[in-house]
This record gives C-alpha cells, sequence and structure tokens, in this order.
C-alpha cells in the first residue's frame, strides 16, 4: 500500500472499528472480536508505514491561506503511531478479559468511545502540522472523558472533572495560544526538521513560548499540572493501561517532543538556552513523582505516579535539546509504552483474579499469578533502566545527552530515579514473590486467557525492543 | 544462536537457569553441576584477548575478552559454584537453586565484559538475581533487608552507568581499561565498585543483607559480588595510592563491629569485608607482586570464606540458630562439620600450610617492600583481629567451648559434607601445595613464603593472640556475646536519609499548598468582585443614570485630547 | 558486657591451656635459633610477633567495648515506628 | 436589474416594513418578513459575489446624481462582506422569529413586530451601503429607533424590558447626538458630507483642532452605538430583557454595524495617517478594547443568566474587535472583520438556541438547562458548539478570528497585550465550562418543568451553528475578503496576505 493509503488506513481502522462497535452492539462475541481483528490489521498497517520511506503527505482540507489538516508521517509519529497500534489489538483483547472478568456494565459505549480515542491518537501520531495535533489532541480529551466516568459514580464524576479541567484548560489557555503564536510569528504550523521558529522569533521570548507548551500540553502531565492522570485512574483499568499508560500521557509527551524537533528546533533551543529552565522542572518532575509514588499504597495510584515521573524523561529528552537525547525521548515512548501497559494489566489482572487493589493485600500474590507477576517484574526492570530490557537504551541515550550538554545533575537525577523507580516497583515484585499471605492463598489462580495473552505479549516486547533497538532509534541528525 | 550461548562465559548458566526451576530436584542438582562442569571447561579454554564484539543501539560492544586476570577469577568462581550445588543438594528450593546459578553465570560472564556497558548487563543481573538468595531467608527482617541490597546493588550498577557515560562523553570510549581515578569518570566508576566491594561507608548492605540470606543463599552471597568488585578494582585502578588507606580502614574496622556482633554470619560478613580489605590494599599498592597477592587471596579467600559461611550454615540448619550466645560444644554431634570449620578458621588467620597463609603473604610482603609500614602493622593486626572473632568466636567457642544450654544437633547432611570436605581439601591443598595457584597469577613475581623466620614470626603471632584470648578468659572479662543491633553504615539510609527526605520535602509542600490556597482565594476573591461589579446595581453592568453616562463620555473625551497632546 | 560469676576456666580446658602455652613458650625459645628477616626496624625486635599479637588481642577486645557503648542499639531498633527505608 | 441591487439591498425591507404594518394576519406579516430578508439576503449574497469577481467598487447614484451633489450606495470589500452579515442573520433570525413571537408577544402587537423587525434591518443595511456620512445617520436612528421599539415589545414577558428600553434609547441617542455633532464640525470643515469627498478633503484641515474634535466626537458616539466598554451599559439590559428573536437579530448584527461605521469614518474617511488618530484612538481602543476583554469575561463567569452571560460575553467580544481596530493595521482590520462576521454566526447560533429555551421556560438561566442536555440535546450541543466557538476552539469560526486578532498584534510586537486577549477569551472557557456541567454533567433537578424540542425549534440556531463551522473548517474565502475589506481602508503591504 502507497503512504497515502496506509495513513488513510490507519486513521479509518478506529472509526471503523467503532461504527461496527455500535452496529454489533448486541452481539458481544462479533462486537469484541472485529475490534481486535481490525487492531491487529492497523498494527500490520503501522508497522508497513514505518518501515517507507519518509515524505508522504495528505491534505484534508485548508482552514485558511497556509493553515491546513495535514497528515505528513515523520520517523517520530510513524514510531508512534507504530506504539499505539500495536498496542491497540492487544489492550482491545484484554479489555475483553477485563470487562467480562470484572463485569463491568456498559461494554459497547467503553468500546465505541475506546476505538474512537485510538483514532484521535492515531491522528495525533500521524499530523503533520501543529493545528492537526491540536485538534486531534482535542479529541483524545473529548473521547475520554466517558472512559474515566465509566463507572458513573460519585468519585468517577470527580475524577472526570478534574481530568477534563485540566486537560482542556491548560490546552485553551496555554497551548493554543502557543499554536497561535507560532503561527503569528512563522506563518506556518508545518513541522519542519530544523523547526520553523529560527530567525523568527527573539530568543528573549523562546523560554516563555517553550513554557506555553511544556505546560499547555497538559497530558504531558509536568507538575504541577500531573493532578489529572492520578484521578483518571478511577477508570477501569483497560482505560489506565492503554489510554492513560500509553496513548493519552505518550500523545502529550510525544507533543512536547515534537514541537520541541520541528518546531523549535533542536539547535535552535540549544543555542538560544530556550529550554534551560525546562531541563529543571523536568528533574523534578521525575523525582518529586517517584517519592510521591513511594507514598502511594493503591497499585494504580503508584503506578500513575511512575507514569508522571517517566512522562518527565521524555520532556526532559526535549529540554536538553540534543540529537542524542531526543533520539532518547523518542525511544522512551516505545520503550515506556511497552513497560507501563505491562505494568498497567498486570494491575487489571490482579484485579480482575482477586479484586486486590491495595499493595499491602497483594503479599504472596506472586507465587498464585506467576505469569502475570513475572511480567510485571520484566516490566519494572525495564522501567528501571536495566538491560536487557528496552527502557535501558531509552535511559543510556537520555544519560548521553545530558553529559553531551553538560548537565551532570541530570545524570544524578536519572540514577537517583532509577533507584527510587526500584524501590516503589520492586516492592511490588517482592511483596508477590516472597512475602507471607495475611490469608492462606490456594494454588495457581490467574486473571483469564484473554487478559494473561497480552500482558505476555507485552512483556516480551519490552525484552524484545532491547534488541532491536537499532530499529527504533530515531536519528535527528547531529 | 547455541554458539552464542557457547561462546559468551557465563551466558549457559544464565540461560539454563531458566530450565531449573521446572526439573525435579535429583536431576536438576545433576543438570546445574553439568552445565557448571562444560562451562568451566570452556571458559578455561579462553586465552587472553578479545574475541567476541557486538553492535548494538550504535554502540559497539565487547562481549568477551580475556585479561591475565580472568582465569583465576573464573575457575575460583566456576569452583564456587560447583561447591554450592553440592551444598545445596538437601535444599530443595527451586528459586535458589536458579537464582544461583544465573548469578553465578553472570558474575562469570561480568569478568569476561570488554566494555562497560556489557559490564552493567551484568553488573545488574548480578543484582537481580542475588537478590533472590536474600529473599530466600526466613526471618521477618528479610524483606527489607533484600530491598536494601538490592538498593545498593542497582545503585552501584547506575554509578557504574554514569561513570560510563562520563568516559564516553570524555572520548576515551567505553573499553575496561585502566582509569584515571581522579576524574569525575573514575570517581563515579570507583564508587560503584567501591559499593560492591563493600568500601567504608558503603559497607552496610554485606553485613545487613547476607546473614538475613537463607543458608544456601549466603554461601552463594559470599563468593561472587564482591570477588567482581575486587576483579574491577584490579583492571582500572590498580596502583592507585589511596586505595590502599581506604583498604586498611575497610580491613581494620570490622575487626572492632565483628567482636559485638553475636550473630555468626554477620561476624562471617565483617570477616569477609576485612579479606577484602586486604585485596584491596593490594590494588593499591599495585605492584605485580601485590597484584598478584590480590589475585591469589582473592581465589583463596572465595573458598574459605565460602567454607565457613557453609559450616556455620549447616549449624545454624541443625540447630535454628547462628548466635554465639546460643552455641557451644557442637563438636561432639557435628565432628565433621567442626573439623572443616576449623580447617576454614586456620586458613583465615593464615596459619601456616593453610591457604590463607600462601596468598595473604604475597599481598603482606608487597606492602612490605614497598614500606607502608602503618599499612602493613595494620594488615597483622587484622590478622589477630580474626584469630578472635574467627578462630575463637565463630569457630572455637561454638565447636569446643562450654554448651550454654543443651543443644542437640545431628551431623550436618551429606551434600553439606561433601561440600565443606571438598573446600577445606582445596583449603589445605592450597596451603601445602600453593605451586598451581602460583602459576596461575597473572604475574611472574614470586614471593617466598617458606623461610622459617617468617613462619616462626607467623606462628608467634597467632599463638600469642590466643595466649591472649586465654589470658582475659582467665581473667574472666572475655566480653560474652549479646543481642543487640550494630550500627552500621546502613544507619545512613535507613535513618538519615529518610530524615533528609522529610526535612526537605515537608517544607517544599507546605509552600506549594500555601501558593495554592492563595491562588484559590485570589480567584474566588476576584469572581466575588466582578459578581458585585456586574449585578444590575453594579459598577460596571448596572444601568447607568443619565448622569453618569455623560460623565463618562466627558471622561473618555478629554482623555482623547490628553492623548492627543501627550504622545 | 556483663561479667558472668564463674566463667573462669571455662572457655578454656586445662589441657588445651597447657598445650598452647607449651607451644607458645617452644616458639619463644625457637626465636634464638631463627633468624627473622625484616623489612622495618620494629619487626625486627625480638619478640616482636608474639608481643603484637597478644596486645593486639586485647586491644580488640578493649577497642571493642568502645564500639559496643557507641554503636550498639537495642535488638528491634530498625523495627521502632520511625520506620525503615 | 443587477445594477440596482444596492439600493434594493436596502429599499426592498425598508418599503416592506409599512406593508407588514398593515397586515393583519400574524402569519401574513411573518410571511412577508420572511419573503424580504430572504430577498434581502440573496441580494447581498449576489453582491458579494458580484463585488469579489469584479474586485473594484460598485457606485450606485440614486437618481443617477452623481456625488458629492446626489447621494450613493457604494459597495465595496468592506461593505460587500458586511451586508451578507446582516441580511443573513436577519433571514436566519426571521425564520426562528415564528416561534419564538409567538411564544413570547402578544398576538395583535405581531403585525408591528415585524414592521420595526423589518425597519430594524434596513436600518442597518442602509448604514453599511450608503455613501454619504449623513444619510449613515439618517438610517443610524431608523434602525436605532425601531430596535427601541422592539426591545420594549418584551415588556409583555418582562416587565424590566421598558426601562432597559428607555435606558437603551436615552444612550443610543446621546450616541447619535455625538456622531451627528462630530458630522456636523466635519461639513463645516469641508463643505461636504460624501465620504470619499470627506476623505479628499479633510488632509487639508488636518492639522486643525476642529478636525481632531470632530473625529473624537464621531468616535465616541460609535464607541457607544457599538458598546465599547466602559460605555457598554445599556447593552445587558436590553439584550437580557428584550424578546428573544430582538436578542437574536441584535446581538448578532446591531453593534457589528456600529464597529463596520466606526472603521469607514476613522480609517476610511480620516484614515490612519491622521494626525492623533494612532495615539488617541488607536491607543484608548486598545486599552478600552482590553478592559472589555476581561470585565465581560469576568462578568459572563459570574451570570447565570443565561442572556445576560451571553450579552456580557458579547462586550468582550466587542473588546476583540475593539483590538484589531486599535491595533491599526491591516491585520488587524481584517481580523476585525474576520471576527465581526464570526461573531455574528456564533452569538446568533447562541442566542436562537437560548431564545428556544427561554419560550418555553419563560426564562433561561443556568438552573433551566440544568440536566437538560439529556432531554434536549440537539439545542443544547448547538449551545457547546457555539460556546467553543467563543473560546476559540479550532474548527470553529472563532479560532480563525483569534488567529488573525493574534497574529496583528504579535506584528507590532504586542507580546503582553496578545497574551492578554488571549488570556481573557480563553477565561471564555470557565463559563462555557459551567453551562457544560450544568447541563450535561448534573442530574436535572426534581420537578423542573420538561423541555421539549422539535426540528423547527432548532434549525435555525443549527443553520448558525453549521456556518460556525463550516467558516471554521474552511474559511480561506472568508480570509480573502476580510483581508481585501480591510485593504479599503489601508492599502495592502507587499507580502501580506
Amino acid at each position: 500500500m502507497s503512504a497515502e493509503n496506509l495513513i488513510y488506513t490507519l486513521l479509518g481502522l478506529p472509526l471503523l472499528a467503532s461504527a461496527l462497535v455500535l452496529v454489533f452492539r448486541n452481539h458481544p462475541n462479533l462486537r469484541d472480536g472485529q475490534a481486535v481483528l481490525l487492531g491487529i490489521l492497523s498494527a500490520g498497517a503501522a508497522f508497513q508505514l514505518y518501515l517507507l520511506p519518509t515524505g508522504a503527505s495528505l491534505t484534508l482540507v485548508e482552514l485558511a491561506p497556509g493553515l491546513t489538516l495535514t497528515f505528513t508521517p515523520e520517523p517520530l509519529g510513524k514510531l508512534f503511531a507504530l506504539v499505539a497500534g500495536t498496542l491497540w489489538p492487544l489492550a482491545t483483547l484484554y479489555t475483553i478479559g477485563y470487562m467480562r472478568g470484572a463485569k463491568e456494565a456498559n461494554h459497547t459505549r467503553f468500546m465505541f468511545f475506546y476505538a474512537v480515542a485510538i483514532h484521535a491518537t492515531m491522528g495525533i501520531a500521524l499530523s503533520g502540522n501543529l493545528l492537526t495535533l491540536f485538534v486531534f489532541y482535542e479529541m483524545l480529551t473529548f473521547s475520554t472523558y466517558p472512559l474515566v466516568t465509566h463507572k458513573g459514580d460519585e468519585a468517577a464524576l470527580k475524577a472526570g472533572r478534574v481530568y477534563l479541567g485540566i486537560l482542556v484548560a491548560s490546552s485553551i489557555v496555554f497551548l493554543l495560544f502557543g499554536v497561535i503564536g507560532v503561527w503569528a510569528i512563522a506563518g506556518t504550523l508545518d513541522f519542519t526538521s530544523g523547526g520553523i521558529l529560527v530567525g523568527k522569533i527573539d530568543p528573549f521570548y523562546v523560554p516563555a513560548l517553550l513554557a506555553l507548551f511544556a505546560f499547555g500540553i497538559g497530558k504531558a502531565a509536568l507538575m504541577p499540572l500531573h493532578r489529572w492522570l492520578p484521578a483518571a485512574m478511577v477508570a477501569p483499568t483497560p482505560v489506565s493501561a492503554l489510554l492513560h499508560a500509553v496513548a493519552v500521557v505518550k500523545a502529550g509527551v510525544f507533543t512536547v517532543l515534537k514541537v520541541g524537533v520541528y518546531i523549535f528546533g533542536i539547535d535552535f533551543l540549544k543555542e538560544t538556552g530556550g529550554s534551560e529552565w525546562l531541563v529543571w522542572v523536568a528533574s523534578f518532575s521525575i523525582l518529586a513523582a517517584s517519592i510521591v509514588a513511594m507514598t502511594k499504597t493503591n497499585l494504580k495510584a503508584r503506578l500513575a505516579y511512575s507514569t508522571v515521573s517517566q512522562l518527565g524523561y521524555i520532556v526532559m529528552g526535549t529540554a536538553l535539546a540534543t540529537p542524542l537525547a531526543a533520539s532518547g525521548a523518542a525511544l522512551h515512548i516505545a520503550a515506556h509504552g511497552a513497560g507501563k501497559i505491562t505494568l498497567f494489566f498486570c494491575a487489571g489482572a490482579i484485579y480482575v483474579a482477586h479484586k486486590r487493589t491495595d499493595i499491602r493485600d497483594m503479599n504472596g500474590l506472586g507465587r498464585t499469578m506467576p505469569i502475570t507477576y513475572t511480567a510485571f517484574a520484566l516490566a519494572a526492570l525495564s522501567i528501571m533502566g536495566v538491560p536487557p530490557l528496552a527502557g535501558a537504551w531509552s535511559k543510556f541515550m537520555l544519560m548521553g545527552g545530558a553529559l553531551d550538554n553538560g548537565y551532570l545533575v541530570v545524570l544524578g537525577v536519572l540514577m537517583v530515579s532509577s533507584l527510587l523507580n526500584l524501590v516503589y516497583l520492586g516492592e511490588i515484585v517482592v511483596r508477590g514473590f516472597f512475602a507471607t499471605p495475611k490469608r492462606k492463598l490456594k494454588g495457581v489462580q490467574e486473571a483469564p486467557i484473554a487478559m494473561l495473552i497480552p500482558l505476555s505479549i507485552t512483556a516480551f516486547l519490552s525484552l524484545a525492543l532491547f534488541f532491536a533497538v537499532d530499529l527504533f532509534i530515531i536519528d535527528f541528525g547531529g | 544462536m547455541l554458539e552464542m550461548l557457547l561462546s559468551i562465559p557465563g551466558l549457559l548458566l544464565i540461560v539454563g537457569a531458566l530450565l531449573v526451576p521446572v526439573l525435579p530436584h535429583a536431576p536438576r542438582q545433576a543438570y546445574m553441576l553439568a552445565l557448571i562442569g562444560v562451562s568451566g571447561y570452556l571458559t578455561f579454554g579462553i586465552e587472553t584477548g578479545v574475541h567476541t564484539t557486538a553492535s548494538l543501539g550504535g554502540l559497539d560492544l565487547i562481549l568477551v575478552r580475556a585479561e591475565a586476570m580472568t582465569k583465576p577469577f573464573a575457575l575460583v568462581f566456576h569452583i564456587a559454584a560447583a561447591l554450592n550445588v553440592f551444598y545445596a543438594l538437601h535444599d530443595p528450593n527451586k528459586t535458589t537453586s536458579a537464582a544461583g546459578l544465573a548469578y553465578a553465570g553472570a558474575a562469570i560472564a561480568a569478568l569476561f565484559a570488554g566494555d562497560f556497558l556489557t559490564l552493567f548487563l551484568y553488573w545488574e543481573l548480578t543484582a537481580i538475581t542475588s537478590v533472590f538468595l536474600v529473599l530466600a531467608g526466613t526471618s521477618a527482617r528479610t524483606m527489607n533487608a533484600a530491598m536494601r541490597y538490592l538498593l545498593m546493588q542497582v545503585g552501584s550498577g547506575v554509578v557504574l552507568l554514569a561513570g560510563a557515560g562520563l568516559l564516553w562523553r570524555d572520548g576515551t570510549g567505553l573499553t575496561i581499561q585502566a582509569v584515571d581515578a581522579l576524574t569525575p569518570a573514575g570517581l563515579c566508576l570507583l564508587l560503584a565498585f567501591g559499593i560492591k566491594a563493600a568500601f567504608p561507608l558503603v559497607n552496610g548492605w554485606l553485613q545487613d543483607a547476607y546473614p538475613e540470606a537463607s543458608v544456601t543463599g549466603t554461601v552463594m552471597l559470599s563468593a561472587f559480588t564482591t570477588k567482581l568488585a575486587i576483579y574491577m578494582l584490579a583492571l582500572c585502578f590498580a596502583g592507585f595510592t589511596p586505595l590502599i588507606y581506604i583498604g586498611a580502614v575497610m580491613a581494620v574496622l570490622p575487626v572492632f563491629f565483628a567482636a559485638v556482633e553475636n550473630d555468626l554470619r554477620r561476624v562471617l560478613a565483617y570477616s569477609l569485608n576485612n579479606q577484602l580489605g586486604f585485596m584491596v590494599i593490594g590494588i593499591g599498592v599495585g605492584t605485580q607482586l601485590a597484584l598478584n597477592g590480590t589475585v591469589a587471596h582473592a581465589f583463596a579467600s572465595t573458598i574459605y570464606q565460602g567454607l565457613l559461611f557453609m559450616a556455620l550454615g549447616a549449624v545454624l540448619h541443625r540447630t535454628g540458630t547462628a548466635k554465639a550466645s546460643q552455641l557451644g560444644a557442637l563438636a561432639k554431634s557435628m565432628p565433621l562439620t567442626a573439623i572443616f570449620c576449623t580447617v576454614g578458621a586456620l586458613s583465615i588467620i593464615s596459619f601456616p600450610l593453610f591457604s590463607g597463609f600462601v596468598t595473604k603473604s604475597l599481598t603482606l610482603g608487597a606492602v612490605a617492600k614497598e614500606g607502608y609500614f602503618f599499612v602493613w602493622l595494620a594488615m597483622v593486626f587484622v590478622t589477630v583481629g580474626a584469630v578472635q572473632h574467627i578462630f575463637v568466636k565463630a569457630v572455637y567457642l561454638p565447636f569446643f567451648g562450654p554448651a550454654p544450654k543443651r543443644v542437640k544437633a545431628k551431623e550436618a547432611p551429606l551434600g553439606m559434607l561433601l561440600a565443606m570436605g571438598a573446600a577445606a581439601a582445596l583449603c589445605l591443598g592450597i596451603g601445602v601445595y600453593p605451586e598451581p595457584l602460583y602459576a596461575l597469577l597473572p604475574y611472574d613475581a614470586r614471593y617466598e613464603v617458606w623461610k622459617a623466620g617468617y613462619v616462626l614470626g607467623e606462628l608467634q603471632l597467632l599463638f600469642f593472640a590466643g595466649l591472649g584470648f586465654v589470658f582475659l578468659s582467665l581473667r574472666g572479662v572475655y566480653p560474652t556475646a549479646m543481642d543487640t543491633t550494630v550500627l552500621n553504615t546502613d544507619y545512613l539510609f535507613r535513618r538519615t536519609l529518610p530524615r533528609a527526605t522529610m526535612a526537605i520535602a515537608g517544607p517544599v509542600l507546605r509552600v506549594w499548598f500555601v501558593v495554592l490556597a492563595a491562588l484559590k482565594r485570589s480567584v474566588l476573591q476576584m469572581l466575588k468582585i466582578s459578581e458585585q461589579a456586574s449585578r444590575e446595581s453594579g459598577l460596571v453592568s448596572g444601568i447607568a443614570s443619565i448622569g453618569s453616562a455623560a460623565g463618562i463620555f466627558l471622561a473618555m473625551f478629554a482623555l482623547m485630547l490628553i492623548l492627543r497632546q501627550v504622545m | 558486657m556483663a561479667k558472668s560469676k564463674n566463667p573462669k576456666s571455662k572457655l578454656t580446658p586445662a589441657l588445651g591451656l597447657r598445650l598452647l602455652a607449651a607451644v607458645a613458650g617452644l616458639l619463644v625459645l625457637a626465636e634464638i635459633l631463627v633468624h627473622r628477616h625484616a623489612y622495618f626496624a620494629l619487626e625486627a625486635m625480638p619478640l616482636f610477633f608474639a608481643g603484637f599479637g597478644f596486645l593486639a588481642f586485647l586491644a580488640i577486645i578493649l577497642g571493642s567495648r568502645l564500639v559496643a557503648k557507641l554503636a550498639t542499639r537495642p535488638v528491634d531498633y530498625y523495627d521502632t515506628p520511625e520506620g525503615d527505608a | 436589474m443587477m445594477q440596482h441591487l444596492p439600493v434594493l439591498q436596502v429599499l426592498l425591507p425598508l418599503l416592506a416594513a409599512p406593508f407588514a404594518a398593515l397586515l393583519r394576519g400574524r402569519d401574513l406579516a411573518w410571511g412577508v418578513a420572511f419573503i424580504t430578508t430572504g430577498a434581502a439576503f440573496l441580494i447581498s449574497i449576489a453582491l458579494f459575489l458580484e463585488q469579489r469577481a469584479l474586485g473594484t467598487t460598485l457606485v450606485y447614484e440614486m437618481g443617477n446624481w452623481a456625488a458629492p451633489i446626489g447621494i450613493v450606495y457604494v459597495i465595496d470589500a468592506a461593505s460587500a462582506l458586511v451586508l451578507p452579515v446582516i441580511s443573513g442573520i436577519g433571514f436566519v433570525a426571521t425564520l426562528a422569529a415564528r416561534q419564538l413571537v409567538a411564544a413570547e408577544i402578544d398576538a395583535r402587537d405581531h403585525a408591528l413586530f415585524y414592521a420595526a423587525w423589518l425597519l430594524t434591518i434596513a436600518g442597518m443595511l442602509g448604514q453599511v451601503t450608503t455613501g454619504d456620512a449623513f444619510n449613515i445617520f439618517v438610517f443610524l436612528e431608523i434602525s436605532s429607533l425601531s430596535a427601541y421599539a422592539l426591545v420594549a415589545m418584551g415588556s409583555g414577558r418582562d416587565r424590566r424590558a421598558l426601562p432597559a428600553a428607555f435606558n437603551y434609547l436615552i444612550l443610543g441617542t446621546v450616541g447619535a447626538t455625538f456622531y451627528v455633532i462630530g458630522l456636523g464640525l466635519l461639513y463645516m470643515l469641508t463643505g461636504t458630507l460624501n465620504l470619499v469627498d470627506l476623505a479628499e478633503r479633510l488632509p487639508q484641515v488636518e492639522e486643525t483642532r476642529a478636525a481632531f474634535t470632530a473625529m473624537a466626537f464621531i468616535a465616541l458616539g460609535l464607541f457607544l452605538k457599538m458598546a465599547l466598554f466602559p460605555l457598554h451599559f445599556w447593552l445587558v439590559p436590553a439584550y437580557a430583557h428584550a424578546p428573544s428573536a430582538v436578542t437574536a437579530l441584535m446581538a448578532s448584527t446591531a453593534t457589528k454595524v456600529s464597529v463596520y461605521v466606526l472603521i469607514r469614518l476613522i480609517f476610511g474617511v480620516f484614515g490612519v495617517e491622521f494626525p492623533g488618530l494612532a495615539d488617541a484612538v488607536g491607543l484608548l481602543v486598545l486599552t478600552l478594547g482590553i478592559a472589555g476583554a476581561f470585565v465581560g469575561t469576568l462578568a459572563a463567569i459570574v451570570e447565570t443568566d443565561l442572556k445576560k452571560l451571553f450579552a456580557q460575553s458579547s462586550i468582550a467580544q466587542l473588546g476583540y474587535m475593539a483590538i484589531g481596530i486599535g491595533a491599526m493595521s491591516a491585520t488587524g482590520l481584517a481580523a476585525a472583520f474576520l471576527h465581526l462576521f464570526n461573531h455574528a454566526l456564533m452569538k446568533g447560533a447562541l442566542f436562537l438556541a437560548i431564545g428556544m429555551i427561554a419560550a418555553q421556560a419563560g426564562r433561561a438561566t443556568m438552573g433551566t438547562i440544568q440536566g437538560a442536555g439529556k432531554q434536549i440535546p440537539i439545542t443544547m450541543t448547538a449551545i457547546l458548539f457555539g460556546g467553543l466557538a467563543l473560546i476559540g476552539v479550532p474548527l470553529t469560526a472563532g479560532f480563525i478570528s483569534k488567529l488573525y486578532l493574534i497574529r496583528a498584534l504579535l506584528e507590532q510586537d504586542f507580546w503582553l497585550l496578545a497574551g492578554l486577549t488571549f488570556l481573557s477569551s480563553a477565561l471564555a472557557l470557565a463559563y462555557v465550562w459551567k453551562i457544560i456541567e450544568a447541563a450535561w454533567l448534573q442530574p436535572r433537578p426534581k420537578g423542573a418543568p420538561k423541555l421539549h424540542e422539535t426540528a423547527s425549534q432548532y434549525i435555525p440556531a443549527w443553520i448558525m451553528v453549521i456556518a460556525t463551522l463550516g467558516f471554521g473548517i474552511y474559511a480561506t474565502p472568508l480570509v480573502q475578503a476580510a483581508f481585501a475589506a480591510a485593504h479599503v481602508f489601508i492599502p495592502s503591504v507587499a507580502g501580506a496576505n
């Protein structure tokens, strides 16, 4: 297929899936089966697109002179599309297992918005300019809201308020201004290698403009705009898994990275020092979120704060403004995606199989759920950056980027962060395998097979990605 | 794939360990021994030089490279691994077996790593596999101790990675070679190795975690991690003088701590620490003789230290305790164990004809030759210390001393006896006929230990130290061990660090909440003002009177005129 | 370090004690026959090792009392509410 | 026929008004209004297309008397852009008026209502087309007087409509008086009232204090008519208490026409180079514009009556147009024109939708719409889209105008001002969010009247919504037209689009 057709395919498959969900709403097996099937197709399409050379572009409409809705897959976007496209079918399969296992209601509505959210994510990944990205960014926010508030009770609605409030407000107040500002200054919004602001803006304003993006992209959960992420954990676990570990937050940091690389330009940021402040903010976010994570005993809350911390890495990769750090950040989108989705899958599996959410109640569960816990351990190691797991490479590259720029403190931050990860993720594994349970557990009691398969695959991906890393390193020049 | 498996030393054990949990007990032990045998055979044939390289992530990695020093370490690691299998014959714990095997494999692979990134991989792998051994312990504190252990081990790896990164930035490349310690990269690497070698201030994990592990776990732990660190220090920092003093401190200090400690496995952990100090001194001296001494000492101490851990482990296994205060007169019920243990003790106090004597003397001689008097004196002092806390406290009293209460015990299981017997034989063998070991050493430098004067001095030292014990015990002032918590450097992150974190985080959080509250207040205030102002009678939106409208008109008219004039 | 009232010779049986003393005596005598090569002046002193071994042992016990005073805490020290790391 | 279109544009509704007044059946009067506004809309479209096609100014000389002696109707790029707004809104509002008026106004008054309605529209169209400054005044008075009457007609349902209308009348008259005083001064100085002629003769007297005073009077009068803060106080009560149909019509058009007239006189007659203009008017308008944007938005945030809420929001939106004018550049003017156009669309949509709720429930407050999202989803969705457009979310028309407004400010390096402008517009999120939350996230209170919607009720609002979205998604021709309009007053610089 040509690149153009692949773009249509990737954007269209989730929409088709969402439509079919409605069509087959009275046939649960058909409804769910088609989503998995289309998901697998999308994974294939994403992979094919990833391997195609860059250069294709697809313009839907011109809003105003020079302002279009355009899709232009470039390496970074293709990588993100690949991540989202690959994890979608797995997450869908998992969702089926979870929703049936946990006996959640409103399955059709859930599946519908799930697919729409993937569509929005694909739109973000493939967007060719900031405007397109913004449109799909907002679409993602709104399409995930019904998922976050799926339970519909008081707590869910309250969390939904925080979710929508922070994401919408930050994007409207800061991000949109940034978008318009860039357009007014540069006359274009197209993602261009080397950036579009060089020579068009007084360097004095660069930090402020960057701030509009860093804090405008609430999905990147840079502290102190992170509150929506833990709040969104009221959602059923499949939502947390795909959306809040992968699609939504990754869309956020992806946007930050893309803006840094293709709007500001790495060299321009480095020259002007416009991103220096962001290095410190990201450092703070990385460490503070980890420390908060240690104080959480609810598994999903802990994972959520861990995500906040990990997102800091990717923002850091942007802020360091070196090609190596940017490559590391891009890789981390994939590496952390595979790792974190596994962790959330496991959290859901634990919930479905044993109805436990508090880490202190999970003593000895590892012996009962060996597959789940092994996957969890692998993913946790990947997040920590231990070889031979995917997270190691991205962390290496970020460290290299920090060294390139002489940010020794950042090196320290990354190191300490690894140790903090170890403390709060390691505890779960150790409790699972070695602590004595309060009540005796009998034999092996794993979650349904539909949940075990995806989490095993994603855990394996964490491992495989380490060895296949050369395929996923994006060269940002320099 | 298979070729790769066989060409990278240790990988066979790591990958092979994956099968261990699924095998039934007896075949499992045989399988593990076979793997170790094959691995040892393959490894021993590796000549000095670079053998296997790979490229990944844009980096050129050296997967297999042997140095002159590699072979003795690889050999003793294999020996230790094999002994561990025997020792654990009675123990059906699959996790410990698999983790132990992989741990040994990782340590062996790390010896052959040619660049710091490859090393980092195995470095972390040793950390992660070994923590399973700690976790196999059964006491209530095991889990926390294991977490602290893992934190230090992984922390060491992280610092190693940072050092590697700094080296890479400096353009020196990632190849493992001599490093200038006084650069940021060098300091990082020194710290990374130092943590695993239990340097002073970062030694806490060793005494903290090793005694918490299971009987078999502790034995496995004692062999690899610290020796690997010594090996790396020797490769990168040979001749870095400050190491001499670091080594001296780490040799001397544990002597006093070991004297207070009641848990005998912890006493052994302290003694392990001061043995490592000897090796670090050797590295710091850095002459060929000193390095030979370090390597030889590492070789011998791995075995005798293992033997001691095995023997006291056997005691723990049979009696359920390893507390000095609760043990005595065990020689009657566990005679073989007592004999083997005594051999280990004689080795560690470097009694002539035992392995410690022929290896430690190399380092001692090198130090003396270079004229470091006080360091030399410290080493002699530590030998007396070993007499006190190993020979007297850990071996003599439990096995031959008075029984505080009736201790009933059976002789150790066969597997343990086999392992201990083999280790004891090696101790004695090396002590009597050290030539094969000397032949393995990296350099040709020799030191004649069998000189009558030298042997005499050593014997005087040991016997009069023994008399010291007799003197004190006759006077009734030889201290009785009691259960206490001995503060160690792990205090730093068990107490100091949490306190410091709270001290910082507390005010930060308070400020943050104050800011948040202020923001919230000001927003509410603003809304209140605008609500008042936009009421029908309010300032900005009310139905203004005609008069006020005229006023505004006039004001604006005036304003325009003024602006016209001013601007 | 509570002193027990009656341990006096309990730690060392009489026979072993005598043996030890005998060997020690022999070793002192041997000093006359055997020449000890020394690197340091102090080392060359007669009966240096014997004296050092004895005194060092006493010093270690003395030092350990200091350690006992300064650095020991109740067994459950780390299990008290301030919490573990 | 074609060449008579400019005059037909005005004459048609003007003549239809008395005709409607004479008809007694209420449907008949509505029918006349409907057909007339429909025709006017078609005419304005035709004029727009013709002007865009020719690219020149179409001049219609009344009775073939050439200017400056005769009165001319002028269709240039600017008026061609504004005419369809007025006639289009007029048409859709008329469509909606059938239901709204039936619900809110005594059946006996319907004929008069539609007469005044048509007069208002005619007056506004006249202000836009005429090329004569005094003629503008005449049309201003025609539209204003009929508008006062229309507002007062809300008294049948809401007694407060009367004081609101009275206030509106007094202040509107004061504004008109200022305007006419300024005009008198100009006539004294130049001896002409034809706009083109005035522009030609003014440079000779531009240094005189009288010329500046004339400009100040004219500007002040029009500030009031366009409800620029702090001369906006007549607007909120008038809009809030007027019949819903009137609110929809007026909110979308009345102030816009004054903005247009202000631009035409200030830039078309005095010109950007006029001494003191940039300082006195530019700076003042910028300051007041931004102040108005904040005051209006904040007031809207705390307001609970939906009509008042969006009336307050209108003050903010007029602030943005003022900022566009105050930027004193072609881009600024284009932004003002764009926002004039777009704001008419979105406010039309909002007030038509709210009108439908108010017509049913008597009033439209936050309480009325609480939980209404499930009962009248289509209407509430229209309000949602209108709100999003007010915020300036991409793919709505509001985004396009915001885009060019910010660009106009950044072109002049007004970073802070751009930031403030953006912030105030983003604050619109607060009141839109308030509505979203009330309508969708809260349950319908027990005992609240059941709201319902039918196609005929929501179609007018949705016509505007679709236009809002349409001009948000495909705005290129509109942007070009807006720049053409701006270039009527400030000639194009090379490279600008």
